[in-house]
């Protein structure tokens, strides 16, 4: 789904990603470990289109993402730092809002199911105003389940749920990798990562210090090389 | 000359010339000024490199 | 419809409700345009004949204040939870949303502008009933002109800093046309001649008006791309 | 170091347009000695008309291929193309005393011609404020095709306004048929600011390239 070979990124003479390459298969998840500042973010807006690398190729669903980004963006979902919801919509209405914009089914059953999915159908129409930010992350998640994303794109997706959200959103990556497609998730944090991992990277000052399959990995391995791998690196 | 439609007014004529050359002149050194900073700033790097 | 009209509408759909529940700031603008009222009137003195001649200038300083004020209020909302990044992700293109968001300002524009066109009527004693029709056509044109520049460079401003300054400085030079234009016109209607004493005006006014919606709707995207 | 030689031509053609617009050119019979302000004062709006050209020319160039280099060349562009706008308004404004007995006056290509300045001027104030080049090249570029696409109509607007309050006739003496000799000294004056435009505009796009590798190398 992804083809990432030498992807590099500077802001202002600061390399933040720093000659990334990646493949990420159909029906498989990358998860993407590091600290802070590592440069998780931008790589994940590289891959979402949302940031142009300096150098480097991508291709995502076979598709030349930095020649027709456009092309690309129908095969896209992303839940970022920000859950793209309207502060006066309800949460049917922020719903309908980004299922029409994708040009997906915004029949209003559907919109419920997909609440109900998360878990929300009993504040359908409350105001997003009053909602707490994991409330507006699953928002987020149900925009995502509306959609016929192959390539799903998640940046610390487990902050703000609860132990049920984080099961729900655990059998959701499944079953959408069950379906064909692929997924990367970003995060700082192991707790619910690698239950869905397939294969796990740890990105350290812009770099990929560890790519391998998350089979080969116990937790306790992991653990002990993401310290010695990400020291020194800024927090 | 006899035909004078209007007085002369060379000191408009000197004005407007004389703006020009400030504003052009100025222009220019500030080009050049700019240009001098740039290049000393980078052989600085180069120098500080090496 | 299209996917490309069912967006536009959507977004316009959004931008309206958005902007009917937050009632306190098209209040606000309302009261805004009072106050522009009674602070020509200061301005200018009590002197009706001289009220009854900068009338049209200043009914469209007016409505262009109200636009500085209101145009970029659609722009706002896409600033929180990073909206702005989701229109970006949403496939197809983008001049569905320019579409979207340029109907909404006129929509509110207009709102205003009928608002505080019946306030000057009464508090500048100007009979309006006869030239209504014709004043609607002006209207709509210098609208369509001042929203079509006015979201686009909204947009860009909104993710500027200082955005208060930029965006009339911005906009209000390119405006200059429309607004001899649609001063003039409206100067043409309030005096009660035909509308075809205008017609040169409402050609050019036209013109403009395409000019801006064909650029507004080309360069869009290049606003909005990362 | 073609720049140089080509700053020395330039020089040297200036100065050959004050020559001929000293010694050349005769005293025009209407205006008098003022009318030699016309040698620097047409050259420099059609000087300033090449460069929004060229901002708008930068700007569908970076729109399409997103090269910095046509980014560079707007934006060089358009801060000469105020340059000589604002050259023009002032020896436009300095020929009006004497001429037309005011400073300033809302005649039509004088108004069109401030409405330019101001246009780009935003253009400029736009391009300080945008910190990001990728950003700043886009905002601007939009920009520089709006203003571009408006000067036919701003020049329309002020003709028929200015058409509709007050008779151009009692502005001014009417320009009487342009003699050869002047037209001469007209053509010699602008290919001197031609030829410093270029000028100009090389070295501005040299700097603007130092600029942007002292950011991304």
């Amino acid at each position: 789904m992804i083809t990432a070979a030498g992807l590099r990124k500077s802001f202002a003479r600061t390399p933040v990603i720093d000659g990334v390459s990646l493949e990420v298969p159909a029906g498989t998840c990358l998860v993407l470990l590091g600290p802070n500042g590592a440069g998780k973010t931008t790589l994940l807006r590289i891959l979402a289109t949302l940031v142009r690398p300096s150098s480097g190729s991508l291709t995502v669903a076979g598709v030349d993402a930095l020649r027709s980004p456009e092309a690309v963006r129908e095969a896209i979902a992303m839940v970022a730092h920000g859950s793209y919801v309207y502060e006066d919509l309800s949460a049917l209405e922020n719903l309908r809002f980004w299922a029409t914009m994708g040009g997906h089914d915004a029949s209003e059953g559907r919109l419920l199911a997909a609440l109900s999915q998360v878990e929300l159908e009993a504040v359908a129409h409350e105001r997003a105003r009053t909602f707490s930010s994991g409330m507006k992350r699953r928002i987020g998640l149900a925009r995502v389940a509306l959609g016929r994303a192959r390539l799903l794109l998640l940046d610390e997706p487990f902050t703000g749920l609860d132990r049920q959200g984080r099961k729900w959103l655990s059998e959701f990556l499944l079953a959408f990798k069950g379906g064909g497609g692929a997924v990367v998730l970003a995060t700082h944090s192991f707790e619910g990562a690698l239950g869905v991992a397939d294969r796990i990277a740890i990105l350290a000052g812009g770099r990929l210090v560890l790519d391998q399959p998350a089979a080969d990995l116990s937790r306790d391995d992991l653990r002990r090389l993401y310290d010695d791998l990400t020291e020194g690196s800024p927090r | 000359m006899p035909d004078k439609m209007m007085p002369d007014h060379w000191g408009y004529v000197f004005a407007a010339y004389g703006f020009a050359a400030i504003a052009f002149g100025g222009y220019w050194r500030h080009l050049a000024r700019r240009s001098r900073d740039l290049l000393s700033r980078r052989r600085g790097k180069e120098g500080g490199a090496a | 419809m299209t996917a490309y009209g069912r967006r536009a509408w959507i977004v316009l759909w959004k931008d309206l409700l958005t902007e009917r529940r937050s009632k306190e700031s098209l209040n606000a603008l309302f009261f805004f345009s009072l106050l522009l009222l009674f602070l020509f009137q200061f301005a200018l003195g009590p002197d009706r004949e001289r009220l009854q001649a900068a009338l049209p200038g200043l009914l469209w300083l007016g409505f262009v204040l109200a636009g500085l004020l209101g145009l970029g209020r659609v722009f706002i909302a896409e600033r929180d939870n990073d909206c702005w990044e989701g229109l970006l992700l949403t496939p197809g293109d983008k001049s569905a949303i320019y579409l979207g968001k340029l109907l909404a300002n006129f929509v509110l524009m207009t709102v205003v502008e009928v608002v505080l066109v019946g306030l000057f009527g009464v508090f500048y004693n100007v009979d309006l009933w006869g030239v209504l029709g014709p004043l609607a056509v002006v209207l709509f044109l210098g609208t369509v002109g001042l929203s079509a520049v006015g979201t686009l460079f909204a947009a860009m401003t909104a993710q500027v800093r200082a955005r208060e300054l930029l965006f009339p400085v911005l906009l209000l030079p390119v405006q200059v046309p429309v607004l001899l234009a649609t001063v003039s016109a409206t100067q043409i209607v309030l005096g009660g001649q035909p509308l075809a004493e205008a017609a040169s005006w409402l050609k050019l006014l036209a013109g403009a008006d395409v000019v801006y919606l064909v650029i507004g709707l080309l360069t869009f995207e290049f606003i909005l791309d990362a | 170091m073609r720049t140089r030689a080509l700053g020395w031509l330039a020089g040297l053609a200036l100065l050959a347009g004050l020559a001929v617009a000293f010694g050349y050119a005769p005293r025009e019979a209407a205006q008098g000695n003022v009318q030699r302000i016309m040698y620097l004062h047409v050259p420099s709006i059609l000087t300033a008309y090449l460069a929004f050209g060229l901002v708008l020319l930068g700007s569908i160039g970076y729109l399409a291929t997103r090269g910095k280099a046509w980014d560079r060349l707007a934006a060089s562009a358009a801060e000469l193309g105020v340059l000589f706008t604002g050259v023009t308004i002032v020896t436009g404004s300095i020929w009006g005393k004497p001429t037309w007995g005011t400073w300033w006056t809302w005649d039509a290509r004088l108004t069109s011609t401030a409405v330019l300045f101001l246009v780009y001027t935003g253009y400029l104030l736009l391009r300080g404020m945008v910190d990001e080049p990728e950003r700043r090249g886009r905002y601007a570029a939009v920009v520089g095709i709006v203003g571009a696409a408006n000067i036919p109509i701003v020049h329309f607007s002020v003709k028929w306004w200015r058409a509709l309050h007050q008779p151009s006739t009692i502005l001014g003496p009417e320009p009487s048929p342009i003699a050869a000799p002047i037209a001469t000294a007209l053509l010699v004056n602008w290919v001197a600011f031609t030829l410093l435009f270029v000028y100009f505009l090389a070295r501005r796009i040299e700097i603007a390239r130092l600029d942007d590798g002292a950011v991304d190398a």
